[in-house]
């Protein structure tokens, strides 16, 4: 009964808490990361360092006027930042946070769940997450965001293509689709994914920018052109559950890159036992240093780095990263029979 | 329990939707869509008796049915789309040409 | 893209990259624009006419507010031309500090222009190193006037002030600082992958056509025509200084971009020369206590930071105020040529374009 | 019993939104409901131990051929909808009437087939385990030339769609 019910339960809640705090505070990392890649301060005003800075947004996002435009598709406009926020948040059931820990004297994993189709699962999930900027695009019955929301089907439909084609070339290293047996696998090869399939790695990490519309790729938003894009006619808590929905797309890219690539919770060097003190160090740490390491890439990125052209995005993309996949994924088959 | 009987009779009464819809509606996309269904409904059979059997060969053809939809899914829309262009309306009963 | 029936967008008046009032009626055809029309005038104000109602020295703080990011050039061209009119003659002094005012307020302006120019391509934090460069000069013009943005900082004949003690010395020190900031813009930008595909061959004009449209300043340059008003028709101390006029080859907007990053560091030159030879002597020349400009007209312009800058007044000779007041501003005329530009480029270029032309709509409608 | 609380639950849903995809007025709405739809199949696959077609069902359906319907939808953005002409050949009733019937000949043969025993046939011995390896396993081996096929089906619609939707070449 507990093992069923009570710990799944429990291990839900965790996980959705610390995401939606984890999603709150990437905000102010961004904005204190660009003040001082900028060199400026950021937020200072709200506590110290400006560390109560998501809660003042918080509320205020809450507090101000909800408005939904007259010609709006009224339904629509309101179930898109919901469509768009749940996608991201169910993700976490499948990402492993660390190994089976004892707690208690119970054997508790840190992953919600392990289902053997774990990375389909994550990448079929994160395709649904496109409906919530398409239809807010189009339900708010106005130019900008109808642009913003023709170009961001075409590009998240575009990119899963390449992101998926790497992924596959990692399914091939590990042999399986479960999140937890490619961080095994990673533990037996004696070597994280990024080394021995660099190529995916840069691929996803390319695609994973796009996919979450981040810089340069965020076209959909493109503040400059489209004057934000499909979110232009959204206030109050429903642009803020777009605002949250990106952020915690790019804390699963992140996660799922650290997973597939970095060894997920392993320390470096697992198999070396010079490095064993290391272990003293508990697992999902190490998870959380490495997706740091990403959300930071990702912010720097964003503050280096100008906007990509729509047509050059796609070109990039059809062009050059999907190639580059197929031809990553056949070199990786013929090698691996090749080996065995 | 449940038998492969109340999948069939599921995924009939999803068949004869689609087909009201394709015969009803006079929206080509919305037809469309109404063929998805049944493409759907024929999944659903072809699953369940798969799982039933304890073969997954029904889950093989299911994974054909939605490559095949695919298809039909790309091409279909491209065709009303070249239609649209030309003639300003999805509308199935003007589509009566085959050249214009 | 394949929509099938034209879109039609309005860029502007209230949208983040028009720098300013601008408004752009889009006609699109998916993401292309088919056609364009420029819409201006949110801005008016009627300096001209203004003017045409004020004495002479009153003027001076209405030119403060066409290219409020270049006021000094503003004031320093209307009282060449007044001074032209008068034929009065400038001490060598006034006219070397005009020249460092009109060179800081150049970079001053090509920092505002490179900060918005690469945000509006995607790239923000150029924005916040230029406005940190540029604060530097605004602090050298609070020093030297008292005002930071609206400076009313010249007077017909001379200067309303001699410069504070130890000022050149700052000036330099900026110079210095200056130097490695430019490095600093160029290294995010000039080589950059996504900026060249931003901006190379996007935007081409031919220099005849540009000459055709009227373009001027760095658009001009950017197409290759050698034209400068401080070479060709030298003001101020211009004919004292050694300096180059930087031009493109094709005429698109990273040639544009090139020719203002030159302009950078031809302008430190200018205000390197200048602060170290400025020399003794008063600062205001012959001018009378009632200033009256013989009955006459005249045209003068000066090299701002967007193009040719000109003035032409025209006076009766009776009254204390002009008879005519007009303005070419650069603004302007280089926006007479964003529809020829934009015509069958996407909507991202669209702003990327606008921020090429650098237009400062006060200017422009005025 | 939870097995048949599950069922029930699904069929409903997946009937009841699929009846909502064909009589929506708006076309939107339509594909919306359309996506519901799917995600509810996806659910019954994973009742049925199918766990990776849920997935394909919704990768492939969901996030990939419904985004284009919606995207056609957005392109052609109707003013009214075809509904709205009057068309005097319209064979609604006739429609209507096919669909009952051929609802009551499948019915008919469901309830004749629940008279006889149940078909066991067991599958050929596998040699891996797992839903997903299995359904790998016969893809790459019995299926292989389906397969093939399949993915020059796609690669030709693929043209065919980029030469139809393409305004000029």
């Amino acid at each position: 009964m507990i093992d069923q019910f009570v710990i799944p339960l429990l291990k839900i809640v965790i996980v959705l808490n610390a995401t939606l705090v984890a999603v709150s505070y990437m905000v102010l990392l961004e904005r204190k990361v660009i003040a001082w890649a900028q060199s400026r301060l950021g937020p200072m005003r709200v506590g110290p360092y400006g560390i109560l800075q998501p809660v003042a947004d918080a509320v205020k996002l809450m507090i101000k006027e909800d408005i939904t435009p007259v010609r709006a598709d009224r339904w629509v406009f309101t179930a898109a930042p919901i469509i768009s926020m749940v996608p991201a948040l169910i993700v976490y059931a499948v990402i492993p946070f660390g190994p089976k820990v004892s707690l208690f004297g119970r054997q508790v994993s840190l992953s919600i769940t392990d289902v053997n189709v774990g990375l389909l699962y994550v990448v079929s999930v994160a395709s649904v997450g496109v409906y919530g900027i398409i239809l807010a695009g189009y339900a708010s019955n106005s130019k900008y965001p109808l642009l913003a929301s023709l170009r961001a089907s075409a590009q998240l439909i575009s990119y899963e293509v390449a992101v998926t084609l790497t992924l596959v070339s990692v399914v091939l290293m590990a042999g399986t689709l479960s999140m937890v047996s490619i961080v095994d696998a990673q533990y037996n090869g004696r070597v994280w994914f990024a080394f021995v399939q660099p190529v995916a790695f840069v691929v996803f990490f390319i695609g994973a920018l796009a996919e979450t519309n981040r810089a340069p790729f965020d076209m959909p938003e493109a503040e400059q052109e489209l004057t934000g894009g499909f979110h232009t006619e959204y206030s109050g808590m429903r642009f803020a559950l777009f605002f949250l929905a990106e952020y915690a797309n790019v804390i699963v890219a992140s996660s799922v890159a650290t997973t597939l690539f970095l060894g997920g919770w392993l320390r470096p060097f697992p198999n070396v036992a010079m490095l064993r003190f290391l272990g003293f160090i508990p697992s999902w740490t190490w998870f959380l240093i490495k997706s740091f390491v990403f959300l930071y890439i990702f912010i720097w990125v964003r503050a280096t780095l100008p906007r990509y052209r729509y047509d050059q995005l796609m070109r990039l993309g059809w062009k050059v990263l999907i190639p580059l996949a197929i031809a990553n994924l056949v070199v990786t088959g013929i090698v691996k029979v090749l080996l065995s | 329990m449940i038998t492969p009987t109340h999948y069939m009779l599921l995924s009939s009464a999803l068949f004869i939707i689609g087909v009201a819809g394709v015969m009803m509606r006079r929206n080509i996309i919305v037809i469309f869509m109404s063929i998805e269904l049944i493409l759907n409904a024929v999944n659903i059979n072809l699953v369940a008796y798969s799982s039933q059997l304890q073969n997954a060969v029904g889950q093989v053809f299911a994974l054909f049915v939605i490559a095949v939809a695919a298809a039909e899914a790309a091409v279909g829309l491209g065709i009303i789309l070249a239609f649209y262009r030309n003639k300003e309306t999805v509308n199935i009963d003007e589509m009566n040409l085959m050249k214009w | 893209m394949f929509d099938t029936n034209e879109l039609v967008l309005n860029m502007g008046p209230q949208h983040p990259s028009t720098h300013g009032v601008l408004r752009v009626v889009l006609r699109l055809d998916g993401e292309k624009v088919v056609d364009s029309d420029v819409v201006i005038g949110y801005l008016h104000r009627g300096i001209e006419k203004l003017s045409e109602n004020r004495n002479w020295t009153q003027i001076i703080l209405l030119t403060d507010r066409m290219d409020y990011v270049a006021a000094a050039i503003n004031n320093v061209g209307y009282c060449e031309t007044v001074e032209k009119l008068m034929s009065l003659e400038v001490p060598r002094r006034a006219r070397y500090v005009r020249t460092i005012l009109c060179e800081l307020q150049r970079i001053a302006s090509h920092c505002l222009w490179v900060g918005t120019h690469a945000m509006d391509i995607g790239a923000m934090t150029v924005f916040l190193y230029a406005f940190r460069e540029r604060e530097l000069i605004l602090d050298l013009f609070e020093e030297f006037c008292g005002a930071r943005l609206t400076y009313n900082s010249m007077r017909i004949g001379g200067l309303p002030l001699d410069i504070p003690p130890g000022w050149d010395k700052k000036v330099l020190e900026f110079c210095k600082i200056m130097d490695s900031k430019i490095d600093e813009y160029e290294e995010l930008l000039t080589h950059n992958r996504i900026w060249l595909e931003r901006t190379r061959g996007i935007g081409v004009i031919s220099g005849p056509h540009a000459v055709a449209l009227g373009l001027s300043g760095p658009p001009l340059r950017g197409s290759g025509v050698p034209r400068d008003v401080r070479k060709d028709e030298p003001y101020a101390a211009y004919d004292e200084m050694q300096f180059d006029v930087p031009i493109g080859l094709a005429g698109d907007t990273y040639d544009r971009y090139l020719v203002r990053m030159e302009e950078f560091r031809q302008s430190l030159r200018i205000i390197r020369q200048g602060t170290e030879g400025i020399p003794e002597g008063p600062i205001v020349g012959k001018v009378p206590r009632l200033i009256k400009p013989p009955a006459g007209e005249t045209y003068h312009a000066i090299e701002s930071p967007k193009g040719e800058l000109g003035y032409f007044i025209v006076s009766d000779g009776k009254s204390t105020n002009p008879y005519r007041f007009r303005v070419r501003p650069p603004s302007f005329c280089n926006l007479q040529g964003l529809r020829t530009l934009i015509k069958g480029h996407l909507i991202a270029d669209v702003v990327a374009l606008i921020g090429s032309l650098d237009v400062v709509l006060g200017e422009v409608d005025r | 019993m939870g097995q048949a609380i599950a069922f029930y639950t699904l069929a409903a849903f997946i009937l009841g939104f699929a009846v909502l995809v064909v009589t929506t007025k708006d076309t939107v709405h339509s594909v919306l409901f359309l996506v519901l739809d799917f995600l509810f199949v996806a659910a019954l696959y994973v009742l049925l131990d199918a766990p990776f077609l849920a997935v394909i069902q919704v990768l492939v359906y969901a996030g990939g051929i419904v985004v284009l319907y919606l995207f056609v939808v957005m392109l052609v953005n109707l003013k009214r909808p075809p509904e709205a002409h009057h068309d005097p050949h319209r064979r609604t009733k006739l429609g209507l009437f096919l669909a009952v019937a051929v609802l009551l000949e499948l019915g008919a043969i469901a309830v004749y087939q629940t008279t006889r025993p149940v078909l066991s046939v067991p599958g050929a011995p596998m040699p891996v385990t797992g839903n997903t390896e299995q359904v790998g396993w016969l893809l790459y081996t019995s299926y292989l030339i389906p397969f093939e096929i399949a993915s020059m089906l796609l690669l030709v619609a693929m043209i065919g769609a980029i030469v139809l939707a393409k305004r000029e070449l």
